[in-house]
């Protein structure tokens, strides 16, 4: 089957900063979509966090996007700056895809 | 201390200390975390509605005005003397020291809710707006915590940040709610609450029990954190409710509330968030450590203000005012 | 518009009123999405539940039957004018306009369950087998809206797509459940009423509250769809209710309903579904873009019948049955 | 057979058999897993704390002591002729036999639940602490399964799986909430259910009829494994509740219990685990195929007591006890 | 530590297309498991998702299958054809594990 | 964009399990953070798990570890070897971050 190069991001934030990042990746007009995906819990510079029932302040989710080589080397700088010393992390890494033109 | 005895063994109490003892022997039970939640909204919107349906039967509307606004600066004020404590006793940081005054300076509804609870059952009737006063202490300590965790530095907020912090303090979503309720309950009055009352009344005391439950399983998982912190952490977490407590009480002596608006009041001012507060200082203090906070708030000042300080606030306030 | 203004004022509008608000400022208030869920199921149990068993005590066996005809006649209907309005009105594509008009020719069960709060709270007593009306009407009109979005298209769906196209309408979770618990409802009887009274009966105001709490959260989220969405359709989302509740009350009086019977049918065919309709969609027309029909039958629709429409109706059905 | 046609036509059975039509066609009726499990626990707390308040109510504490030494026994003893008729008759492996024989000497809470809401439909009173004999019969099965299953083996579990097994049993958490509950209704007697009545009490019956259509769903789902697992298998799934029964009735005649409680010991023993067990055997048996048991003591054990068990041991009883 | 190379293959799709896709990875003899995560939201062709309260016809899930290259390029097709114009994404990468035989 | 390589490990285990695993993570001082996800499925040589009301002792959740390939080359057999015969699989793969000190 062939298939074509493309890269992937994974963003980990709050969930209540969730909708910031989601705005960045929309106003991007090469970025076709997104997928976001709850987390139960983290550890990370700011400790610990696993479910409390009393609040959700605390909650996490991750953010899935498939783009293009240039395009994600463009967004991932730009969800670090929006993310400044707020709490997460992204990572980027290969992925293939069949559809080139979904992505 | 027969009162501090009957509180001990009353259902809510019970369930509690159930949870607490699950979590402690590290039971794999469990409250699922989306029904904890609804709960949690059930409790705030239960004692907003019937806030509201109380106010409007005794339309005390003005009274209101002095009470909120003492409420405020309690609000206002008890970061400080938590920062004081925290700055002399203990290590944390200037940051961390703000976030966590930031916490005792604002109110824990689901105290609250065990305090009313604790009056209901012994038959110490209460101002029923005192809803209201819950809501009105929710934010303002944000701003005194904020300040306190800033003082020295150069640099404030940025403008858009400063914005997200404001609306996350009107918009957080336990306060909009409880005002909402409680408007809700002014506005529809006897006849909403003939509507609503086997719901948010008669249900009330077992969702109670349940919601303590999760809290027991809760506070146990703080409790692992508790080596980390030392001792002048811990202690603070159980004589800041005391400062708070009295300097409530003398609010309310000035006010002249009733017996149970008293004990409500001190309750209040005893109690830490860990709803609103901890959202807040995400916006404006992303690097404090939450844990910190929460593991005070939650793990100690929690359990010992719903099994010790609530009887004993009662207990002095009826030497008081009785 | 006395009735207008007791309906905006009952504790579940102004729950809605609430959550809309709190959408609007964009509170970080929030029901956990499986107790919204669980609630809708609720809802949906407590109307067919005490449909069948009111069925059961009054026998009207017979009456019901030129009722249900008249019924999904309506609902295979009511497709064919909204698809012309979009056609005509808008500049959505044929596939978006038959995915729409299918919305509008279902209904809408939260509406339902409002309406009948409504009536209840004025004392209007109804025929208790309208529950099974509304499991009627879900799903006539996803034929028709299908055969309106296909219209022209050489290809239909092949074997297998309408196979699976009919085992969804046959065996979506609303309709099961709601004609299920009619079932258990009509066996059961007045026995069974007194062993669920307490939850399905004493319960439902409270919980549709909680509900209407969160679908003004979800309608506040669609707004910010609006912008892109244009006037017209914004014009259709109140204007195809009107139509709906026209035909409704017509076919209503044809039938001789009561008073009650005939805001209902009216109510139902002014509403537009977005549980089984929206479900079915994702199946026959998966390209149909669901948030043009979820912001539509959701975000403007609902709310318009259960503010002002569901009043209105009672208003008009007065003067022509009353 | 009246008790057993009342039996399926009341509430709760008519929403498991519901539950069970709307699996096996597939519909895609689902009620959210955090609700679901939600409304096991309130289950399980309602029957501890009634228990818990009826047993302060009658002091009959010391009555309890043989009749929960011989339910252990009970539990002890049941997983053997499991685990001898799975080697004789099926061709399961000797550690899935041990698995499943464990299910069966432990007991099915919710079978339990059902059996009490038919007594009370019948008018039938049974023993208040039968609660605690749920308790008790929930974990020793689980020795014995682990000891059957790992007869002729050389090496056993190794200490550290030794002790995670052991606290697993002990802090399991439906054995601390059911024990737990039902300490809090001992301590907190009539005054506590007054309290608690509306959740506890009249919310019961639909609470477990909601929690029955979700068991409807989920044992339609365990069809899907039955062609695999042959014959021999299903047979036993309906053969050994008798077994039970039979062994629970004889000890409830030596021990002299009344018809409702000689009813419910011997739904008890017919009746397997599928909650704290399965768990436990994570830890103890992991490699055992844990949808083999489920899909037994789910698939058809329950549902055989739910709709023919337990109306038939009532009838037998009624000969024997009567 | 010694590893061996895999593909990992991720599908999202929605909820009640989920059963359709898993079918497909059972019938495929050489595929050992997989896994299948909750998804809370999204954006693609279809529009942006985000949880309802009142409906889960819009639900994604994420299903994650680890196996051969060779049959995840056979796998990889089959299940773009099964979704066909339904919505969805099929991506695949590279993955290393330790138990050969498990996958 | 500069970006620097890292490992990425995702253990799938019961969620029962899931403190041992994270106990062993936060033992190892190289490690500063992990993500837990929660899972809704999955299959593998102990059978297909899929949500069931009545008991949470099959649940598994994806744990998500982002660290040096050194670090993860002596986790990823502690893990396995913690694993032992209970469920669960061990993924390791490529991932590139942008702040190197954060990893
Ligand atoms: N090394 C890591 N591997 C995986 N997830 C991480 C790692 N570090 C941080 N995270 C995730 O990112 C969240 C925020 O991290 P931090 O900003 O460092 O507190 C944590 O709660 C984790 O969910
Ligand atoms: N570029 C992308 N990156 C990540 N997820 C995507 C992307 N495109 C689509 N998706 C996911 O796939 C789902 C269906 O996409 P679509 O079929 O394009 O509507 C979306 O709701 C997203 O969850
Ligand atoms: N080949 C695979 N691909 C993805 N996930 C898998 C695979 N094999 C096993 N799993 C996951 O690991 C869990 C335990 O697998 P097992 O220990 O083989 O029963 C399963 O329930 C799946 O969630
Ligand atoms: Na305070
Ligand atoms: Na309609
Ligand atoms: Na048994």
């Amino acid at each position: 089957m062939q298939t074509y190069k493309r890269k992937r991001l994974e963003i980990v934030v709050e969930k209540r900063r969730a909708p910031a990042v989601l705005e960045l990746l929309d106003r991007e007009p090469g970025i076709t979509g997104w997928t976001m995906l709850p987390c139960i819990g983290g550890r990370g510079h700011t400790g610990t966090r696993l479910p409390e029932g009393a609040t959700d302040a605390l909650d996490t989710v991750l953010i899935l996007v498939v783009t293009s080589e240039e395009i994600a080397h463009r967004t991932m700088p730009a969800v670090l700056d929006l993310l400044q010393d707020y709490v997460g992390v992204v990572l980027m890494s290969e992925v293939e895809v069949a559809r080139a033109a979904h992505f | 201390m027969d009162a501090a005895l009957a509180n001990l063994l009353s259902p809510p109490v019970l369930c509690f200390l159930l949870g607490l003892l699950a979590g402690i022997v590290r039971s794999d039970l469990e409250i699922p975390e989306a029904v904890a939640r609804a709960l949690a909204l059930y409790l705030i919107f239960s004692i907003g509605f019937k806030g509201g349906v109380e106010l409007a039967a005794n339309g005390e509307l003005l009274a209101l005005v002095p009470l909120l606004l003492a409420a405020a600066g309690l609000s206002l004020f008890l970061p400080l003397p938590a920062f004081a404590l925290l700055r002399l006793f203990t290590s944390v940081s200037r940051v961390d020291a703000g976030a966590i005054a930031a916490h005792y300076g604002s109110v824990s509804i689901v105290t609250y809710v065990a305090a009313t609870s604790f009056l209901q059952t012994r038959g110490i009737p209460y101002e029923g707006f005192m809803a209201a006063v819950v809501a009105v202490m929710e934010t303002p300590a944000i701003l005194t915590g904020l300040f306190l965790a800033r003082t020295g530095e150069t640099a404030g907020l940025d403008a858009r940040r400063r914005g997200e912090l404001v609306h996350e303090i009107l918009a957080n979503g336990s306060v909009v709610l409880l005002l909402g309720s409680f408007a809700i309950g002014f506005l529809t009055g006897a006849d909403g609450m003939r509507r609503l009352e086997p719901v948010v009344a008669s249900g009330f005391q077992g969702v109670l029990c349940f919601f303590l439950l999760d809290m027991g399983l809760l506070v146990a998982r703080r409790f692992a954190g508790f080596a980390a912190m030392g001792p002048g952490l811990l202690l603070f977490g159980v004589s800041m409710p005391l400062v708070g407590a009295t300097t409530g009480m003398l609010v309310a002596l000035v006010l002249d509330l009733s017996l149970g608006g008293t004990v409500l009041l001190a309750t209040l001012a005893a109690s830490a968030s860990y709803i609103a507060v901890p959202a807040a200082m995400r916006l404006a203090l992303p690097r404090a450590n939450p844990s910190l906070s929460l593991s005070l708030a939650l793990g100690i000042t929690f359990p010992f203000n719903l099994v010790l300080g609530i009887p004993l606030y009662a207990a002095v306030a009826e030497r008081l005012v009785g």
